[in-house]
């Protein structure tokens, strides 16, 4: 692998043993994949490291007193302290969480890092077509890639660190164009609206096709061109939970995707499947695992909302009340949250009993995390991750209905999963 | 070809949904037709710039009742816009007014008719960002139809994004968003997007070493000599960052009315020359070296005075980096107490901002992180507020404010880097 | 009977030890962090440790905190000596090298095909080489 | 007298007529380049710095200016200091659009080039509904 002068002192400790430390993870990935060289990345996406002290200690040894050298954010914390108590985090946890939270975004600040607290921070770092960065977290990632047409691997939370304090990465996978085509043709069943789609069902989708895709690109033909980034959002995560292709195009809609013969790079697609009425329902089934009807929690905003979704959830809300059993948590980034206060959104959901939260994940963070202590055993969700995520790692204790966004609210204000 | 409207143009046409739509359609089939455009094409965003800017005269008369009148004639029966609409910055931020200097003037105050303003069009659902860089909102994807006002705006949206979007105007916007559409003509069609003026920058000058202000001084120079032609930037680094091409398209539309630029390597339609120009000769060449930077500072300096009484910065609104910078600049000195320092940003890019202490930075400092407001429109392209503040001299590192603060206001100029700019705020003099 | 594979080094080292085979994409964050256990319900090998296994498998997935649960594994001694699958998802790349752990990847045979849980292997990654051995 | 007839594009409609004022170089914005209150042209350094726009037929080769510059328009229109009509060789959209909303009339893109045909004082009658411009010559050419 070509190392250029500065890499090199980098890679000797001429710049200090943290970015020596990097510099090598940064090779060592590069020799896995035969970069032939590093590149520059211009912008860092980092994760909220979790809670364990064995992968705080890690992250400790990694970062020590070293700068970001790049604009880097970072992906929401597990919770919002700030509003515990509207969480209901129990008292005796408390201190525990202030201490694992605080010893973190402490860490954050000293490194430099934008406390953006999202996993969508394209608000702050506008991303052009072509840029090459390091990202971590799946959605940040393929959004970055798929609806933005910016160049990143999918990331892990060491090699955005090691990005994010050296301003490099291995030149390899999807920032080489020759990686970026398609190579299986989705076709959307005649028998399906896309004019129509929910959120959910954009996620239902990503989900059933990642199943057959390994790790190969999928090019979505029949989608709606008036999508929106938020539907693309929702598409994201979903892909990578039985696959590990970090990208994705939408014919006539995603920027390297304007036509099929482009975006398959002047070859024929692999394979070609077509979802239909049938395969989307059966996303839909396998991604619902709840037993009972009653829901103790509605949890949106996975990923964080934008001012959109928020505007359609108050706008669902408007002179209802969420029923007393139900909590409804909505998650967003506080830039986000600022501009729907301004427009009466917040007002409307929390007068319904709705929470809007920022700065925390609020699906696979907190409600996972907390499920014993807040009692969650019944999810409802529009979001195809949560859905696929929550019931595996909670190891069955927490079930997951999963449906369009408006079903979800009627179901928070009857306090029981359904549709009237 | 006549314009062909859609069933559903038609409706809209003819008054089927009230006199408001009716109102804006005719509007843009007006323009439509006066620029040859076939059909309507529908739009997935317009950008609205507040119409109380006009309110607010340097003459004591504010004839805000002239502007409402309309906008309330092209929304009559509208109850919410059809697309993602955002809004440009209103001309003073009411909850800062007396904080900056506003209410002291004498004159009709200007913030009922801004309160007005904004609540009338967030009831019709409009996000409201107040900032001339919505694109830090809604991010729209290569070759999507925008409509929208707000020359900083529109530049970015076409030449950044690849993003399909005319330089509209206040109506024209307003239209895009209660319609849902715009004619289809000028940067709606490939064909008029490819560049035309071939920009080289001499290779006296180091490029890599541009400050913002060179970037403006550079679209501000080449706007002037481009005769609406579309110029293709080459020989500029390939790692320009965000705020650096904001820079870049913010001067031009401004000395001449220019929707977009291609700056070749780096945005979506300009991966090589040929390329931008559409495999055709560039109609002309400017050679951009030492001599031509500084006729561009020449033109953006009207000031002889070394006292400066007042510093403007954030035109195009600051990024975080910005912020940061300013606030590293400071480096813990004081703003000369003669001199008012203003870093216009939107409310969102102020919060993290706050998060990184840079805006503590800058107001400990006796600075103003002034947000939802243009930072210099009102306050010194107006007369009253500088002539009662005594604002003979300005400084800023925008070609933009300096412009209209030549042409508007009433103040003197100095144009330079922003820490040019920092430097005189702290002691308030020009260096 | 012997075969010898042949593909790509992922993470360094050298290693022997009985295969665990995974039909499906492996998720590490579907492994008890403490027991080494796979919890993932209708996995292949739901209720089955990957302790001193060399775990095959055809590609990583998963969101994008993979390389933790590998490195908790390894903190925990419950880690698998070795990993080989078809497509290296980064994630997986990441969390072996950052666990010292030899993974190789990339073959140009079905290895779900070639190994079964049980055949013994002896993995240089360096080499990119696995040798297996069945049962 | 000489009368010349050249045909054009609508921009805004309406009938007017009156004496030509020409700006043969500069391009001009309705708003920022003409005072608010007198009607007089104020941008520094332009060829009709300091002339009376207000009740003429306004000829400039292309529009310039902000985005608000419609505003500008209605507002000269509102105080009676807007000009009668405007021929442009190729207009500004934002230009038409201030047209458009202050009811005055309109053309471009003419089969001539209206700055070589029209001179200051000149009278101009204009039909911008069929797109027929009359200049009449008042001087001897």
């Amino acid at each position: 692998m070509y190392l250029n002068r500065e890499e090199k002192r980098m890679l000797e400790g001429e710049c200090g043993e943290l970015i020596q430390k990097s510099m090598d993870l940064l090779v060592k990935v590069g020799e896995a994949y035969d970069a032939e060289r590093m590149i520059e990345v211009t912008y860092a996406h980092l994760i909220a490291w979790e809670l364990t002290d064995i992968l705080f200690e890690l992250f400790s040894q990694m970062t020590g007193n070293a700068k970001v050298r790049i604009p880097t954010t970072v992906n929401p914390l597990l919770f919002n302290m700030g509003r515990a108590k509207e969480l209901g985090i129990p008292e005796s946890s408390m201190t525990e969480l202030e201490r694992i939270l605080s010893r973190l975004i402490k860490a954050h600040d000293k490194m430099g890092v934008i406390p953006t607290y999202t996993c969508h921070p394209h608000y702050i770092y506008e991303l052009r077509i072509g840029e090459h960065v390091a990202l971590t977290e799946s959605n940040v990632v393929m959004f970055a890639n798929a609806w933005l047409g910016a160049r990143s691997n999918i990331e892990g939370a060491a090699t955005a660190i090691a990005s994010a304090i050296t301003g490099k990465t291995p030149y390899y996978g999807l920032h080489l164009i020759g990686n970026r085509y398609g190579k299986v043709q989705i076709d959307i069943g005649r028998d399906l609206k896309p004019d129509q789609f929910d959120y959910a069902d954009y996620g239902a989708l990503a989900f059933w096709a990642g199943k057959s895709l390994k790790d190969r690109i999928p090019v979505y033909n029949g989608l709606s061109r008036k999508m929106t980034p938020a539907h693309a959002k929702y598409m994201c995560t979903p892909q990578i939970l039985h696959s590990c292709a970090a990208m994705f195009h939408i014919l006539g809609v995603t920027p390297e995707a304007p036509t099929l013969e482009a975006t398959f790079g002047g070859k024929k697609p692999e394979d070609r499947f077509i979802i239909g009425k049938k395969q989307l329902e059966s996303a839909f089934e396998t991604l619902c695992s709840a037993k009972g009807r009653e829901i103790d929690l509605v949890c949106l905003g996975c990923p964080h909302c934008n001012i959109q979704e928020i505007g359609e959830i108050a706008q669902l809300l408007r002179g209802k009340k969420v029923s007393r059993q139900v909590r409804l948590w909505i998650g967003t980034n506080e830039p986000t949250r600022i501009l729907a206060k301004r427009m009466g959104f917040i007002d409307t959901i929390e007068n319904a009993g709705g929470l809007v939260f920022a700065d925390m994940c609020a699906g696979t963070g907190a409600a996972l995390r907390m499920s014993e202590a807040l009692g969650i055993r019944t999810v409802a969700t529009n979001s195809a991750t949560l859905a696929g995520v929550v019931p595996i790692r909670a190891r069955g204790r927490v079930g997951v209905w999963f449906g369009k966004t408006r079903v979800c609210i009627a179901s928070a204000i009857r306090g029981k999963w359904g549709n009237n | 070809m006549p314009l062909s409207l859609t069933l559903e143009e038609e409706h809209m046409l003819s008054g089927d949904y009230g006199s408001g739509v009716q109102k804006s359609m005719d509007l843009l089939v007006q323009i439509g037709e006066a620029f040859g455009a076939e059909r309507m094409v529908e739009i997935s965003s317009s950008h609205l710039i507040p119409y109380e800017i006009m309110s607010a005269s340097r003459f004591g008369v504010p004839p805000a009742k002239w502007f409402e009148d309309w906008v309330l004639e092209m929304t009559e029966g509208v109850s919410s816009f059809r697309v993602v609409t955002t809004i440009n910055p209103a001309i003073v931020n009411p909850q800062r007014a007396i904080e900056l200097g506003f209410k002291e003037l004498g004159e009709i105050d200007p913030t009922e008719s801004v309160i007005k303003g904004m609540e009338k069009y967030k009831r019709m659902g409009a996000i409201p960002v107040y900032t001339c860089c919505p694109f830090l909102i809604f991010t729209p994807r290569k070759g999507e139809h925008l409509g929208g006002a707000e020359s900083v705006a529109v530049a970015f949206y076409n030449t950044f994004f690849g993003a399909k979007v005319n330089r509209e105007s206040g109506p024209t916007a307003l239209a895009a968003a209660v319609t849902g559409r715009v004619p289809e003509f000028g940067m709606h069609h490939l064909d008029s997007r490819y560049g035309q003026l071939l920009v080289e920058i001499n290779r006296g000058l180091d490029s890599n070493k541009f400050t913002y202000a060179d970037y403006n001084a550079l679209a501000y120079y080449v706007g002037e000599k481009a005769q609406g032609r579309i110029p293709v930037f080459y020989g500029l680094s390939q790692n320009l960052n965000v705020t650096q091409i904001k820079y870049l398209c913010a001067p031009l539309g401004v000395s001449a009315g220019l929707p977009m630029c291609h700056i070749v390597g780096v945005t979506p339609e300009a991966p090589t020359v040929e390329i931008a120009l559409g495999g055709r000769r560039a109609e002309d060449k400017i050679e951009f070296g030492v001599e031509q930077l500084q006729e561009a500072y020449r033109q953006l300096t009207t000031a002889n005075d070394e006292r400066v009484d007042a510093v403007t910065i954030g035109c195009p609104h600051a990024t975080l980096q910005e912020l940061g910078e300013c606030a590293q600049l400071l480096g813990g000195e004081k703003v000369s107490p003669k001199v008012k320092l203003w870093v216009g940003t939107a409310e969102t890019i102020r919060f993290i901002g706050e998060r990184m202490g840079y805006v503590k930075a800058i107001e400990d400092a006796g600075g103003f992180v002034v947000t939802d407001m243009c930072a210099h429109s009102y306050s010194y392209c107006r007369g009253a507020f500088s002539r009662k503040h005594a604002l003979g001299t300005v400084a800023t590192n925008s070609a933009k404010a300096a412009h209209y603060i030549q042409i508007i206001g009433s103040a003197k100029t100095w144009f330079g880097s922003t820490e040019q700019c920092i430097k005189a705020a702290i002691s308030g003099r020009w260096q | 009977m012997e075969i010898i594979l042949r593909g790509h080094l992922a993470s360094r080292g050298r290693v022997e030890g009985i295969a665990l085979v995974s039909s499906k994409p492996f998720e590490f964050r579907h492994v008890d962090t403490k027991r080494g256990i796979i919890f993932a319900s209708g996995h292949n090998l739901e209720g089955q440790s990957v302790k001193n296994k060399i775990l095959v498998f055809p590609y990583g997935c998963g969101p994008t905190t993979e390389e933790w649960g590998l490195y908790e594994l390894k903190k925990a001694g419950v880690v698998p000596k070795a990993i080989v699958c078809m497509s290296a998802y980064p994630c997986s790349t990441i969390g072996a090298i950052i666990s010292n752990i030899p993974m190789v990847y990339g073959f140009d045979c079905n290895l779900l095909e070639v190994i079964q849980t049980g055949d013994h292997l002896w993995v240089d990654a360096d080499k990119g080489l696995v040798r297996v051995s069945k049962r | 007298m000489e009368k010349i007839v050249i045909k054009g594009r609508r921009c805004s409609k309406g009938v007017a007529q009156g004496e030509a004022v020409v700006s043969y170089n500069d391009a001009l914005a309705m708003g920022a380049d003409i005072d608010r209150e007198t009607g007089l042209v104020i941008a520094p350094r332009h060829e009709l710095q300091g002339k009376e726009v207000g009740g003429k037929i306004l000829v400039f080769p292309t529009g310039r200016g902000s985005t608000a510059d419609p505003w500008g328009f209605y507002w000269l229109m509102k105080i009676g200091k807007a000009p009668k009509a405007i021929i442009n060789i190729k207009a500004n959209p934002t230009t038409v659009a201030g047209a458009i909303i202050s009811g005055i009339p309109m053309i471009h893109e003419l089969d001539k080039n209206p700055l070589e045909v029209i001179e200051t004082g000149d009278i101009v009658c204009l039909d911008a509904n069929k797109g027929i411009v009359e200049v009449i010559k008042v001087k001897k050419s």
